[in-house]
C-alpha cells in the first residue's frame, strides 16, 4: 500500500480560512484530488433518510448539442455516461455493424454510439482512447441524463 | 382522458401535481436534475428521467430535454407547473408541434400576456380597468390640466427616461398640480436630459388582489373569487388570503363579473390570474399569470374546487362542468410560504433537513416536499412548504394558522416560519389592515426597533 | 369561556382537543402517566402534570390524581376524550362536584345510556326504533306465532339462558316458525337446562350506521348526518365513511327527524352518538354514545363543524348557533384507523417511530401523535394515526385516500396501513357493498387464500 | 478477500489535525482514495427528537392512599419522590414546626410531609432510615407523581 499524502499545510490554511470567514464548510477540488474541512457549530444529527446519493455520474464526452457537466464523483474508471436524455443507438442504422464492441479498442473521439434527442441523431465521441470493456445498455433503449452507457479501459 | 403525464416542474409544485394525477388514474413521469434525484415527486411518480444537471439552464428549462423525456416515457400531456417553462409560449407552442398537450393556455394567450406593453392594451380592449394616465408624454401646463381631469386624483407625473424614482412628483389635489408637473419637468431634465413626463393616477397604499380564473376555451368561465396577496417583500409574496379582507361582496361581483367577461371575450382556456391593484373601491390591472400560481390552495380551499384537476379535464378537452353560480365562497384561508431563508436577513439557507414534521389536525392543508433526511438543494427556488389553514371565519383561520405554524417542525435548514408567526400576531395583520408596503415597512421599523 | 381545559386523555384523541383549545384561545393541561412524558400534546400543552404510573387504572383512569391536576394547575374544566373516563358518570359527577365543568352530557344521562337494558327502553319511549321482539319469553305455540305476527320475519329464536349459538335458530318465514321453536327450546333444554326463548327479529346482513348529533341541553339540537362504520373486525371499527353508501336522502332525513326529536325530549347536552343497525331502509337501536367519537372528523369533514369546539362552547354554556337547516352535506369522507398492529395478525407492535411522514396536500387531514423517534408504549391503544380523506365524490375521495395511504411514512413499527391499501381495491368497498360481517369473511378468505 | 488497506498514520495525522484546528470534519481525496475524519462536539443524536426519558422517579414510600409503584431507574440515591399529584405541606399546619429540616435524622416510617391530594391530607412516611440531605420543593407548592421531594442519605 502507499501512503496517502495529506497536504498539512494546505488543510491548516484551510482551517484557518474557515474561521477567518465564519464558515462552516470548504471544500476543495484539483483534478482527482480533493480537500474537504468542515466546522459545526450545533452537534450534528444522524438523518433519518439516507442523504442524497450523487447519481453515479462522471466527466463524460462533451458532445455539441448538450453541455455535459461533470458532476460529483461516480462508478468504475472509464464509464462513458449520457450527456442528455434520448434513445440511445449502438449502430448507425438498423441492422448494421455497431460502432464499436466489447473488446475492441477505440480512440479519442471516435463516435461510440447515437443518442437521439428530439428527432436530431447526436454522435457520442470516445472521451479517452482505450479498449471496450463493457456495454451497458441495449441498441434503441432510453437513457437518462448521466447513465452509464459503457466502460472504456 | 390522459394516461400520462409528465411534469416538467420540481419541489412542491411537481408535488401538487403529481398527487392530481393520481388521483385521477393518470400515471405520471417525474424529470429532474441530478441535484432532485431524491426528490419527493420523484420517489413517489410511477416513472422518472434524468434530464440534466443541476443548472436550470440545462435541466428544468431545457426543452429539448424534456421533450426527449416525453418521447422516451410515451407521455401524452406535459404540465409545466409554476416557474421554469410555464409561462414560456416558445416551449408551449414546441410542446403542441410535437403532438403532446400542454396543460396550460394557448401558446398565443401565453405570449401576449407576456408582453407588458401588449397585455395591458389588450385588459384595456377587454374591458379590464387599467391604471388611468396619459396616452403618452404631457406637452404643457394646458394638456396637463386636461390629463388631470380626465384621470383624476391623486396624481403621479414621472419623466418618460425615468427610473429611481427622480423625475417624480405626485400631486394630491388639483392646488399641487402645476407646481408639480413644472418640478417633475424640470428634475427629469436635469436627470436624464429630456424633460418628457407622463401622467398617470398614484396609488399610495393599493393592495394587491388578484382574480382566479378558470376556463374551458369553450365558452365555460368561472371565477373562484379573490385572493389578496399585499403581503410583499420586494414583490415576493409571503402570505396570502382568500377573501380578502378588504373587498366585500359587491365589488367581489363586479369584479368577477368583469373578468369572467373578459375571459370570454379572449377566448381563454385552462387556469389564470388576473392581478390588480385596489384602492379605494378601484381596481387596477397590473398583469394576468398564464398559469397555476403558487397561492392557488386557498383558492381551492374556500371553494372546494381542485384546480389542477380542472386544469388537467380541460387540457384533456373536457367542457367545465361547474357554472359561476354554483361556486359558494365558503370560509377563509391563509397560506404561509415557508421558505428556506434566515426570518431576517433572507440569506438562502439550502441543507440537510434533519427533522421534519409536518402539523396535522381540522382545516390544516400542507404542500411540502420535504421529509426527514431531503437536502434542500442550493440551486432553486428557497419556497419549501407551503402551510394552508382553513376556518369558518377570518377569526378561526388566523387561530388555527397560530397553533399550526407552532407544530411545524423544519429542522437543520433556517425558514421563514418565525417571521410568519410574529407577522400573524401583529394588530394591523390581525385587523386586515394592510397594504402591498406594509410587510417592508414594518420590516424596516423591526430592524430598526 | 373556560381560560383553561385540563385534557383527562392521552393519544391522538388528547391532541385533537388541545388544537381546539388553543384555536379558541383556550390555555391546556395534559395530564399523563409516566410513560407518556414525552407524548406530542404533553409537548404542546401550555401545562403538563404526571398524574402516575403507566397502567391506566393508575393514571388515566385515576380519578382522584386527574382531580388534583386540576386542582393544582387551577383548570375550569376537564375534557374526557374518547375511552378511558370519559363514559363513566361517576367520574362526571364527581368533576361537577369539585367545581369544575364536565365537558360532555350530564353524568344521568351518561348512567342511563351506559346501561344496555334501560338504555334500550329510554331509545323506545324516545321513539327511537328498537330491534322488535317479544317483551319476554315466548310460552307456546300460540303466542310464539302472534309475537311473529307483530314483530315479522325473518325472525330469530335464541334461549333465555343462552350464549354461543346454541338455542338459537332463524325462522326465514312463517313456513319455517314451529320447527324453529320448537328445535329452539329443545337445543336450549338440552344446552342450559331451561327451554325458554326470546324471539326477535332476524338482521342477516345490516350494515352499522350512527348519527352524529350536537345538542345545547338549551333545546338546540342538530345532527350532522350519518356514518357507515358497516367496516369492523371483532366489533373494532378499521374504516369508516360518511355518508353511508347506502343510505339515500329521504331515509337520512327519517332517521334525522327521530334523532332530534328524542335528544330534544331528552333534554340531551354535548355531542352525542346514536348507533343502529340498518337493513332494507330499517333502523334499529343499538346503543348511544354519550362522547365524541373516534371516527367524529369524518363528519366534520363533510359538514365544516369542528365538534370539539362545539363541544367546548355548549359546555361553557352557550347555545349552539347552528341550526339543522344550516347543514349541508358536502362531499364524500373516509377516516381509516392506522393502528400500530400487524396488518395480519392485528398482533400489537409497540416501539420506536424511526422515521414518520405524513400524507399532504388536498383534502387530507392526519390526526396523529406520533412523531420520528417517538416510541409507541405498549400499554395503551394501539390506534397511532388517523387518515381522514375529503371529496367532492365519493370516488373522488377513494382515489384521494389511495394515493394519501401510498403517502403515509410509519417506519419502526408494523402498522394497518397495509390492510387499508388492500382493502379500499376490493371491488365490494368500491361499490360500498358491504355489511359488519362483510370485513371477517374477507379475511379469512384472504387467510384461507 | 484483499485486505482493507488503513493508512493509520495518516488519520493520526488528521486526528491531530483536526485537534489542533478545532476543526469538526476533514476530508481529503487522491484520486478513489478518500479519508473523512470528523469528531462532533455533543454526542451524536440519533433520533430526531430525544427520546422519552425516565422520569427521575425512586422506589419511594408506599402511601395507603394511593399505590406508589416503582418506575425505572432515578437520581441521586435515597431520593423520596412524589407518590401522587397534589399538593405538599412541609408541616402539619401553617406556621407549625416542620416534620424533618435539613441534617436532621429520620426513622423508617416518619412523617416527612403531607400531600393533599382531593382534600384529603396524605402523610408520607420515610422509607428509609437517615440524615434529611436535601429537600427540595417548597411549602406548599404543587407536585406531580413521580416529583423528586426529599434526599434523604
Amino acid at each position: 500500500m502507499t501512503k496517502f499524502p495529506i497536504d498539512e499545510e494546505a488543510l491548516r490554511t484551510l482551517a484557518g480560512l474557515l474561521e477567518e470567514t465564519g464558515l462552516s464548510e470548504i471544500e476543495v477540488a484539483e483534478g482527482e484530488r480533493r480537500l474537504r474541512v468542515a466546522r459545526h457549530a450545533a452537534p450534528v444529527v444522524q438523518a433519518a433518510l439516507p442523504p442524497a446519493q450523487a447519481l453515479p455520474v462522471q466527466p463524460a464526452a462533451a458532445l455539441p448539442a448538450a453541455g455535459a457537466p461533470a458532476p460529483a464523483a461516480g462508478p468504475a474508471e472509464g464509464t462513458v455516461s449520457s450527456p442528455m436524455v434520448g434513445t440511445a443507438y449502438l449502430a448507425p442504422e438498423p441492422g448494421a455493424a455497431t460502432f464499436v464492441s466489447v473488446g475492441g479498442r477505440v480512440e479519442k473521439g471516435q463516435t461510440l454510439m447515437i443518442i437521439e434527442a428530439m428527432k436530431v441523431m447526436n454522435a457520442l465521441p470516445a472521451p479517452h482512447a482505450g479498449t471496450v470493456k463493457e456495454i451497458l445498455i441495449q441498441d434503441g433503449q432510453p437513457v437518462e441524463f448521466g447513465e452509464p452507457l459503457m466502460v472504456i479501459g | 382522458m390522459f394516461e400520462k403525464v409528465l411534469i416538467a416542474n420540481r419541489g412542491e409544485i411537481a408535488l401538487r401535481i403529481h398527487r392530481a394525477c393520481r388521483e385521477m388514474g393518470i400515471a405520471t413521469v417525474a424529470v429532474h436534475s441530478t441535484a432532485d434525484a431524491d426528490a419527493m415527486h420523484v420517489r413517489l411518480a410511477d416513472e422518472s428521467v434524468c434530464i440534466g444537471p443541476p443548472q436550470p439552464a440545462k435541466s428544468y428549462l431545457n426543452m429539448a430535454a424534456i421533450l426527449s423525456a416525453a418521447t422516451i416515457t410515451g407521455a401524452d400531456a406535459i404540465h409545466p407547473g409554476v416557474g421554469f417553462l410555464s409561462e414560456n409560449a416558445d416551449f408551449a407552442a414546441m410542446v403542441e408541434e410535437h403532438g403532446y398537450v400542454f396543460i396550460g393556455p394557448s401558446p398565443e394567450h401565453i405570449a401576449l400576456m407576456g408582453d407588458k406593453v401588449r397585455a395591458k392594451e389588450a385588459a384595456r380592449e377587454l374591458g379590464i380597468p387599467v391604471v388611468p394616465g396619459s396616452d403618452g408624454a404631457v406637452e404643457g401646463e394646458a394638456q396637463a390640466r386636461k390629463v388631470a381631469e380626465q384621470v383624476g386624483f391623486p396624481l403621479l407625473i414621472k419623466a418618460a427616461a425615468g427610473g429611481g424614482g427622480r423625475g417624480m412628483k405626485v400631486a394630491l389635489h388639483e392646488g399641487e398640480l402645476m407646481q408639480a408637473y413644472s418640478m417633475a419637468r424640470a428634475e427629469a431634465k436635469a436627470a436624464f436630459g429630456n424633460d418628457q413626463v407622463y401622467m398617470e393616477r398614484y396609488l399610495g397604499q393599493p393592495r394587491h388582489i388578484e382574480m382566479q380564473i378558470l376556463a374551458d376555451g369553450q365558452g365555460g368561465v368561472v371565477h373562484l373569487g379573490e385572493r389578496d396577496c399585499s403581503m410583499q417583500r420586494r414583490h415576493q409574496k409571503l402570505l396570502e388570503e382568500a377573501p380578502s379582507p378588504a373587498l366585500n361582496a359587491a365589488e367581489r361581483a363586479r369584479i368577477g363579473e368583469i373578468a369572467l367577461k373578459a375571459m370570454h371575450r379572449l377566448g381563454y382556456r385552462s387556469a389564470g390570474t388576473l392581478e390588480f391593484l385596489y384602492e379605494n373601491g378601484e381596481f387596477f390591472f397590473i398583469e394576468m399569470n398564464t398559469r397555476l400560481q403558487v397561492e392557488h390552495p386557498i383558492s381551492e380551499a374556500i371553494t372546494g374546487i381542485d384546480l389542477v384537476r380542472e386544469q388537467i379535464r380541460v387540457a384533456a378537452g373536457a367542457t367545465l362542468d361547474i357554472r359561476q353560480e354554483d361556486i359558494k365562497i365558503n370560509g377563509h384561508a391563509i397560506e404561509c410560504r415557508l421558505n428556506a431563508e434566515d426570518p431576517t436577513t433572507f440569506a438562502p439557507s439550502p441543507g440537510l433537513v434533519t427533522d421534519y414534521h409536518q402539523a396535522g389536525g381540522l382545516g390544516v392543508r400542507v404542500d411540502s416536499h420535504l421529509y426527514a433526511g431531503y437536502r434542500v438543494p442550493p440551486y432553486y427556488d428557497s419556497l419549501v412548504a407551503k402551510l394552508i389553514v382553513h376556518g369558518n371565519t377570518r377569526n378561526e383561520c388566523l387561530m388555527r394558522l397560530r397553533r399550526a405554524l407552532e407544530e411545524m417542525v423544519i429542522d437543520g435548514i433556517a425558514t421563514t416560519t418565525p417571521l410568519h408567526q410574529k407577522l400573524i400576531s401583529q394588530p394591523d395583520f390581525i385587523d386586515g389592515n394592510y397594504d402591498i408596503h406594509w410587510l417592508e415597512r414594518w420590516m424596516k421599523q423591526q430592524a430598526e426597533g
